[in-house]
């Protein structure tokens, strides 16, 4: 693998976290918005996949595997949290929770 | 030892009898007893001839001394004295007053007070009695509290002296600042300018020169008796006194500053006199004028005249006082208008005849007839101004000759209220109220009438000195031949003859007095309002007070808020100012409690409702962050 | 006899532990314990009077205290500074001897003046004697870190106690009260740490202030005069000193950061206000006397005019205010701020007739605006009300207490023969005499007695003198004259007043030698 | 290394994670118990009883070094640590817990065994597995109050953590990348020149600052505090803020950046930041567990300090440290006592009656929080204004000495915020006398709230205790 070869690796991270971000922001239904968190996380999978070429020891594709259990982990956590919501109150849509705050 | 406790006693027994006194029955009688007992201490004291002096360390670097020489004691004789005729003539004359016990014990104080100033020749143990002296005079002024305006005259009075009194403290202080001794020792050392003035200044609040005398004025407000004995006799010659100790050191700038203002107090003390109608007022202009005189004295260089000038005038002038307070006294109960207008008067003559004898006495004295006391110490001062005059020559001529007619209007003042009130017929209904001269009232006022005759100062009628001024160590000047005396007899006379013919009984000045009451033209309103010096005063007051609201004002509105203000104002952008406008009126902590809600309201917004912000709150900071690192 | 000074500092605290335990509805035993354990404070400090060697003739600040108690109270190994040290500490000397006696007997006055509380008795004698004991305590700690804390530990009782027992503003006068001197005594924390940075003793980190007074400075330290240090650009020692006259200035008060003082005051209760007038005042003059001075005296030889400025303007403006005012405890606030600058131009006049004017004007003004306050309570005790306008002619109705209302106005204003005149005269004459400062701001200074007078003399006349009228919406029922109670807390507070007139060095004594010292040690750092 | 090796040292170095291995254990057993009982009692004992194994073990910690193949480091400043945040964990007890007590205390259990590995982590993997461990064990916490508000900020919390745990494992991945090295202790700052490393360093930073609620990322704080259950809160508090502030502690201190390198200038900034921030944002709180949220935001800010140092203040930071942890801890133990009583609210602390007690030792809490002496809340901060002082005379940075200015301001400020519930209490009560609540809270409950104040009062006067 030459240079400019590896430039793409670090732009393909970057593409993936950008649009993690852009569908973070701009979603407002729950579901996605988690979707937009986990291309974020694969984002830094994708970092430490290719780094870990650079090392005999590939911590970092052991690292990458620990993060996709972990995302697992995470989104299960959030979509059990999401399903109490929607039993209570019948919302998916992060917009109709604002009810947290200083009066 | 046995001296100390001498002092001690006669310093202290008028004010231990005026406590004693204020909680027991015969509160006149104990305070009568305990100055008599001060008095013939002091007697003994005057004729030991010897000069006492001790010395207490106060604080560090201030040693007090009590030094008695004789002119002191001679003057603690004549306090004594005069206090207790007055005192004798107040325990009749406050009989009635049911604040009688307080004002034996106030005015018991003051005695203590002025003994204390005369025995001291420590400046600042001096400048201690000084403002003693002042309290009582502020104490008996405002003894009839409750009346209308009497409260404010107490103050005003105190007030002008006050001013007065920290011109003199500063002098004093200057003076230990420029290293001088405070005790005013024997060996003149000539002090530097600016503490001389200030001193001088110092000493005119006091004895009333201008610009203070208003406060004499004001002082009427006080019982007469307490004007016969404050205000006339001892507290006003304080300030002479002071500058009499004082002069040897002064420059000679300052003594001429000290002459022009007395010659400039005397006359025009005088021409207030002439147009007053209010007998209490036209003695203390008289006393004011007189006061001139002995100040004068003083920066002409004849300090020894100055003090007997002092000594005479301290006995006419407390009997005129008395005088005049039998005179209001009786005006009051067979009147009940207005007791101390002159114009309501006349024809006291044979309501009141010891009076009127004594007050003639005095009032003779007082314009300068020869035969009198008056004349011979106001002649030694009027030739040391003569003198003065030839030796420094200019402009001091013209002191020499106001005084000299200033003379003249003394005269004219005098006869024109011994004629108004005595003479003639009264001029309004009187009720047929019996007045009884008790003997308590008509002695003290004998006394002080007799004690107006030459013989007592001085054998020779036509003299200029006197053997007490000797006894006080003072050279004898043999100045005969002079013109002096004849042109001040001559002014004299012509003054009366003046009086004369405007008042005599039954001109027409008289009959028509009460209608034309007002003086038309505008040197004569400007003197009745006494040159305008209490509007002077009422307006500095003002003045100060406005300031005082103005600081009032500051402290509220800026500096209280400033200081929440200043404390957040780093982090407030341009929203304060707007902000200040709306929670103003609401008080400062609610001011900075807002701003500061302002800016924690943007803070804890971003944490509030919508998650979404939050993380695009997020990521701009972190990329605002990554930017400041990446461009810069 | 050797613990003396402990026992005076922390009787009163013992006391308050000790009431805790007692169930609140004894109401009765609270004041007495209180009245107990400020009798046996004022014995104690009479005692320590007796026992106090006048004659002293210090060669160093570390010897010029005497009753010194030393033992070590937290000694932590800290990684950056070596170890932290802090003494338990103790001593007095002339300056703060007068002081503690001062204390001691306006927190006696003022537990009398208490007798009336009603209301959550136990809380608020438990509260006074914290505060009387952190008073104390200000005054005898040699530690800085031992006078932070009390100097500290006096918000608090005092927040509460204008908070719950004051007037109808009570909670915004406490309030700013406490952000006032917190505010204030951050600075001094500020400068205590760079103190503590620079000084050492047996050659550790020390916060002993004999130490600092001795200028035993480490070698590279930022506070060193010798090194020059500099913060921003500025000399250190310049910014330490003004941060501390900042600091103490709140507490003195000083102009422009005087305001928490009348609205305090105010809404304070009676004996609160005498306390906070009296004593806590002092303090904020003790700390400009002891560290300011004490340890800064280059920075005060440079800094000598605008010092004096600001005193003078604290003086005059203060004054002004007073005459301003119409209601008659904030005129006496006002009066207070007045007063105090005094005290600060007698301490930037670096003369020794000037620091024992300071010191006694403190000591006498420590009594007079007790006393002005009590009178201030008694009206407001009869009529719940203290505007001067609302009455006329109280002189015929209440005598006495018109009698000694008169004592102690012309204390106030400075009249010879009562103890206001010494400190203002001796104040003056260092002032004038000094040659830090010009004496045209002595001669502004001077003004400041006249305009006294006239606010002094303004109230009698209004209130006291005329004919007797109470305004309508004044209750009235109760003008009744002084009780003998309060007849015992006035003719004391008088009696001293007139003492102390006469022969001010029935204090000043106990002083000289070590204000002599004082000056002697400042007039090296002269130019 | 052969593998037999490899697993003989692994056994070896087991013995020195006794600690999380007996809390793991612990856990697992309160699951398994909590099956089948769900006697209160039995599963405190089985809590307390793991913590208590977990502490003896702490405390006999006695070699250190790497262990678990690098993974992990075992120092002095961890073992102490270690026990504090088990002490903190063990004051869990104190509060009164109804319902879902098996769940609870086990999620309790695993966020603690995160933050202990967080703060021996040596790896870039351990350091995210251990956040992440603490991260889910709090979102889960943080629901479970079962209302609409405890839903919706655990949904927000977890939102924002996810973003924030992305930012910090794309900053591993650069930092790895970059700088070739797996392990903390091998990092230096002379592999942190390029640009891409110090992207990455910041990204694990401010991944980091997500634990400790350091401005910009202390957005949720206020919001979970409000909402979670308050037990929970007390927690969230201390342990995972103190474990993060230790991690990125030791991130700094093997890098060892000079102060004038700018990564720390941003950093010292973000400390100011949050300073500011957390006094500002207090002020207007009316809610009394936001506001202390708000305080708390700016406690981290003031500990924050002792961390971005290159040397780091052993005995300052853990005695700042310990005061933080005893007084955030009593300041939620009183708000769960009037939360049992529906006080919510600042203002309604004006209508108890007759609980001067409490209220005596919370305002000696919030004192504290303030840092007045007698309190040992003052030493702290004292500590830290001279540890700031010292750092300026060093450094001579005009940032440090903003620091302290700012510091020294927001205590200022502080006090306006911390005194509103004396206020409300001692100063309001008089007026709004008509509608007093009854308030019962149990003896023992003022017995330890006291204790609390009393703690507090006695490490001002004796700091010695725990230094």
């Amino acid at each position: 693998m030459n240079e400019w070869m590896s430039t793409y690796y670090l732009y393909l991270a970057a593409l993936l976290f950008s649009s993690g971000v852009f569908v973070v922001i701009t979603k407002k239904n729950l579901i996605f918005i988690l979707i937009g968190v986990e291309l974020m996380l694969n984002a830094g999978n994708v970092l430490l996949a290719f780094f870990s070429r650079f090392d005999s020891s590939l911590n970092g594709q052991i690292f990458a595997i620990f993060s996709v259990v972990l995302t697992v982990c995470e989104v299960s956590i959030a979509l059990a949290i999401l399903l109490n919501i929607y039993k209570k109150q019948r919302v998916s849509n992060l917009e109709e929770l604002q009810e947290v705050g200083n009066e | 030892m046995s001296e100390l406790i001498l002092i001690l006693i006669i310093l202290f027994l008028p004010l231990l009898s005026g406590l004693v006194g204020f909680i027991s029955k015969y509160s006149s009688i104990i305070s009568i007893v305990g100055v008599s007992f001060s008095f013939l201490f002091s007697l003994v004291l005057a004729f030991d001839r010897k000069v006492i002096r001790f010395e207490w360390l106060w604080v560090e670097g201030v040693v007090f001394s009590i030094h008695i020489d004789r002119i002191s004691s001679v003057l603690i004789v004549l306090v004594n004295l005069i206090s207790l005729l007055v005192l004798i003539y107040s325990s009749r004359y406050m009989e009635e007053d049911n604040g009688d016990k307080r004002y034996f014990a106030f005015l018991g104080f003051f005695i203590f007070s002025m003994l204390g100033l005369l025995m001291t020749n420590h400046l600042l143990l001096l400048f201690v009695f000084w403002e003693l002296v002042g309290l009582a005079s502020y104490l008996l002024i405002g003894f009839w509290y409750q009346k209308e305006s009497v409260p404010a005259s107490a103050r005003t009075s105190f007030m002008i002296n006050r001013i007065a009194d920290t011109s003199l403290l500063a002098g004093i202080i200057l003076l230990f600042r420029d290293g001088f001794d405070l005790t005013i020792g024997s060996e003149p050392i000539l002090w530097t300018i600016l503490p001389s003035i200030l001193i001088a200044v110092g000493a005119f609040g006091k004895s009333a020169q201008l610009p203070f005398s208003g406060w004499l004025l004001k002082a009427m407000a006080g019982p007469t008796p307490v004007s016969a004995l404050i205000h006339a006799a001892t507290m006003v010659a304080a300030g002479v006194y002071l500058l009499v100790r004082v002069s040897p050191f002064l420059p000679q700038e300052v003594l001429n500053f000290i002459a022009i203002i007395g010659c400039l107090t005397s006359c025009y003390a005088a021409i207030c006199a002439i147009v007053r109608h209010d007998i209490k007022k036209v003695l203390a202009f008289s006393t004011i004028s007189q006061l001139g005189y002995m100040v004068l004295g003083i920066g002409v260089g004849a300090a020894d005249a100055s003090l007997f000038h002092l000594i005479t005038h301290a006995f006419f002038k407390a009997g005129l006082f008395l005088g005049a307070a039998s005179v209001i006294n009786f005006m009051c109960n067979a009147h009940k208008n207005d007791s101390r207008d002159m114009r309501y008067m006349g024809g006291l003559t044979s309501k009141l005849p010891w009076t009127c004898r004594s007050f003639i006495l005095c009032s003779l004295a007082l314009a300068g007839l020869p035969l009198f006391s008056g004349f011979l110490s106001k002649d030694s001062i009027l030739l040391g101004a003569w003198l003065f005059a030839t030796k420094t020559g200019s402009w001091a001529y013209i002191i020499s000759d106001l005084a000299i007619f200033t003379t003249l209007l003394t005269a004219f003042y005098v006869a024109r209220m011994v004629l108004l009130v005595f003479f003639g017929t009264p001029r309004t209904n009187l009720t047929n109220y019996k007045y009884r001269e008790s003997k308590r009232l008509y002695f003290p006022l004998v006394i002080l009438g007799v004690f107006s005759l030459f013989i007592f100062f001085n054998l020779n009628p036509l003299g200029h000195s006197s053997y007490l001024i000797e006894y006080m160590g003072f050279p004898i000047q043999h100045l005969e031949g002079s013109i002096i005396p004849f042109l001040s007899i001559l002014m004299v006379i012509s003054g009366f003859v003046l009086a004369f013919s405007w008042f005599k009984p039954g001109a027409k000045y008289t009959t028509t007095y009460l209608k034309n009451s007002q003086p038309k033209s505008g040197l004569g309103i400007f003197a009745l309002e006494g040159f305008q010096l209490g509007e002077l005063y009422r307006r500095v007051g003002i003045a100060i007070y406005k300031l005082s609201l103005a600081a009032a004002y500051l402290d509220r509105q800026v500096i209280d808020p400033m200081l929440h203000f200043v404390s957040i104002g780093s982090v407030v952008g341009s929203k304060v100012l707007a902000l200040i406008e709306r929670f103003m009126v609401n008080g400062p902590v609610n001011l900075s409690a807002s701003i500061l809600a302002f800016l924690g309201k943007r803070f804890a917004g971003l944490s509030a409702r919508d998650g979404q912000t939050q993380i695009i709150w997020l990521l701009v900071m972190v990329i605002l962050i990554l930017g400041w690192f990446i461009f810069f | 006899m050797q613990y003396l000074l402990s026992y005076i500092f922390l009787f009163p605290l013992l006391i308050a532990f000790v009431m805790l335990f007692i169930p609140s509805e004894h109401r009765g035993v609270f004041r007495r314990l209180a009245l107990a354990a400020t009798s046996v404070q004022s014995l104690l400090s009479g005692v320590l009077l007796y026992h106090f060697d006048k004659q002293l003739k210090p060669s160093s600040w570390e010897a010029a205290f005497q009753f010194v108690e030393q033992s070590d109270w937290i000694n932590l190994g800290l990684g950056f500074i070596g170890d932290l040290r802090i003494e338990y500490y103790l001593g007095v000397d002339g300056i703060s001897l007068p002081l503690v006696a001062l204390s001691s007997l306006v927190l006696l006055i003022g537990v009398i003046s208490s007798w009336n509380i009603r209301e959550k008795v136990k809380g608020y004698f438990i509260l006074y004697l914290i505060l009387s004991g952190s008073i104390i305590g200000c005054f005898v700690a040699l530690d800085f870190f031992l006078f932070y804390l009390c100097f500290e530990f006096m918000l608090l009782p005092m927040f509460f106690l204008i908070g719950i027992w004051g007037g109808e503003r009570r909670s915004y006068a406490s309030i700013k009260f406490f952000l006032y001197t917190l505010f204030g005594s951050l600075f001094i924390l500020i400068v205590m740490i760079g103190l503590y940075m620079s000084i050492e003793k047996g050659g550790i980190n020390s916060f002993s202030i004999t130490a600092m007074l001795d200028g035993n400075y480490l070698e590279d330290s930022i506070l060193n005069p010798a090194e020059r240090g500099k913060i921003i650009g500025r000399p250190a020692r310049a910014l330490a000193f003004i941060f501390l006259l900042i600091g103490f200035g709140i507490k003195l008060p000083l102009v422009p950061v005087h305001t928490w003082l009348p609205d305090a005051h105010v809404e304070a209760p009676t004996p609160i206000s005498v306390v906070l007038a009296g004593l806590l005042l002092k303090i904020g003059a003790y700390g400009l006397f002891r560290i300011l001075y004490g340890v800064f005296p280059d920075m005060a030889v440079k800094y000598a005019t605008w010092v004096a400025s600001f005193g003078v303007l604290s003086i005059l403006y203060g004054g002004l205010n007073a005459l301003a005012q119409r209601d008659l405890k904030k005129m006496v606030a006002y009066s207070s701020v007045s007063h105090m600058g005094f005290v600060l131009v007698g301490l930037a006049s670096l003369t020794s007739i000037g620091f024992s004017g300071a010191l006694f004007h403190m000591i006498s003004h420590g009594i007079i605006s007790p006393a002005l306050f009590l009178l201030a309570g008694v009206i407001y005790d009869r009529t719940h009300n203290r505007l001067m306008d609302d009455f006329s002619g109280l002189a015929s109705k209440m005598p006495v207490y018109a009698f000694f209302t008169a004592v102690f106005f012309f204390a106030g204003l400075g009249l010879p023969g009562l103890s206001g005149f010494v400190g203002e005269l001796m104040v003056l004459m260092g002032a004038f005499s000094t040659s830090v400062f010009g004496y045209w701001l002595a001669i502004l200074a001077v003004l400041g007695i006249i305009i006294s007078a006239a606010y002094f003399l303004w109230t009698i006349q209004r209130m006291f003198f005329g004919h007797y009228f109470v305004r309508e919406s004044v209750r009235k029922e109760n003008m009744f004259d002084l009780t003998s109670g309060e007849k015992a807390m006035f003719i004391p507070l008088a009696l001293f007043v007139l003492l102390l007139g006469i022969f001010p060095n029935l204090i000043l004594n106990y002083s000289n030698e070590t204000i002599q010292f004082f000056i002697n040690y400042i007039s090296q750092f002269r130019p | 290394m052969n593998l037999k090796d490899q697993l003989v040292q692994i056994l070896s170095d087991l013995s020195s994670v006794a600690q999380e291995s007996s809390l793991i254990l612990g856990a697992l057993i309160l699951l398994v118990t909590g099956l089948i009982f769900t006697n209160e009692a039995l599963l405190k004992c089985i809590f307390i009883l793991s913590l208590g194994i977990a502490s003896y073990y702490s405390l006999k910690v006695s070699s250190f070094g790497f262990i678990l193949s690098n993974s992990l480091e075992i120092s002095h400043l961890n073992s102490k640590f270690s026990q504090l945040l088990i002490g903190s964990t063990v004051l869990l007890v104190l509060f009164q817990r109804k319902k879902q007590i098996t769940e609870f205390y086990f999620l309790i259990l695993s966020l603690l065994v995160g933050s202990l590995f967080m703060i021996k982590a040596n790896s870039l993997l351990m350091v995210y597995l251990s956040v992440e461990l603490v991260s889910y064990a709090s979102y889960i916490l943080s629901e479970f109050s079962f209302t609409k508000r405890g839903n919706e900020s655990a949904i927000k919390y977890l939102l924002f953590g996810a973003v924030s745990s992305a930012i910090l494992l794309i900053g591993l991945g650069l930092v790895y990348g970059s700088t070739g090295s797996f392990y903390l202790s091998v990092l230096d700052a002379s592999l942190f020149n390029s640009a891409l490393s110090q992207t990455g360093l910041l990204f694990v930073i401010f991944g980091i600052f997500f634990k400790t609620s350091i401005f910009p990322f202390h957005i949720w704080t206020p919001a979970v505090y409000q909402s979670a259950p308050v037990d929970a809160v007390a927690i969230f508090s201390v342990v995972p803020k103190l474990s993060g502030l230790i991690l990125l502690h030791n991130f700094l201190s093997h890098i060892q950046l000079s102060t004038d390198h700018w990564i720390v200038e941003v950093i010292i900034l973000m400390g100011m930041m949050t300073v500011i921030t957390g006094t500002l944002g207090a002020i207007k709180q009316s809610d009394t567990r936001r506001m202390i949220a708000f305080g708390s935001i700016g406690h981290s800010g003031f500990l924050f300090v002792f961390v971005i140092s290159n040397q780091l203040l052993m005995d300052a930071f853990w005695f700042y440290s310990v005061t933080y942890a005893i007084m955030s801890m009593g300041a939620f133990y009183i708000i769960h006592c009037f939360e049992a009583n529906s006080i919510e609210r600042n203002s309604q602390y004006a209508f108890i009656n007759n609980q001067v007690l409490m209220l005596v030792s919370f305002t000696f809490i919030l004192i504290s929080l303030v840092g007045i002496p007698p309190l040992s809340g003052f030493t702290a901060k004292f500590f830290l204004f001279s540890y700031l002082w010292d750092w300026y005379q060093s450094s001579q940075s005009h940032l440090v000495l903003s620091y302290l200015l700012i510091s020294v301001f927001a205590t200022v400020a502080a006090l306006f915020y911390y005194l509103r519930i004396p206020y409300f209490y001692f100063l309001q009560s008089n007026i709004m006398k008509k509608e007093v609540k009854s308030t019962e809270i149990a003896l023992s409950a003022k017995i330890i709230a006291t204790l609390f104040g009393v703690i507090l009062l006695l490490l001002f006067f004796v700091p010695q205790l725990v230094v």
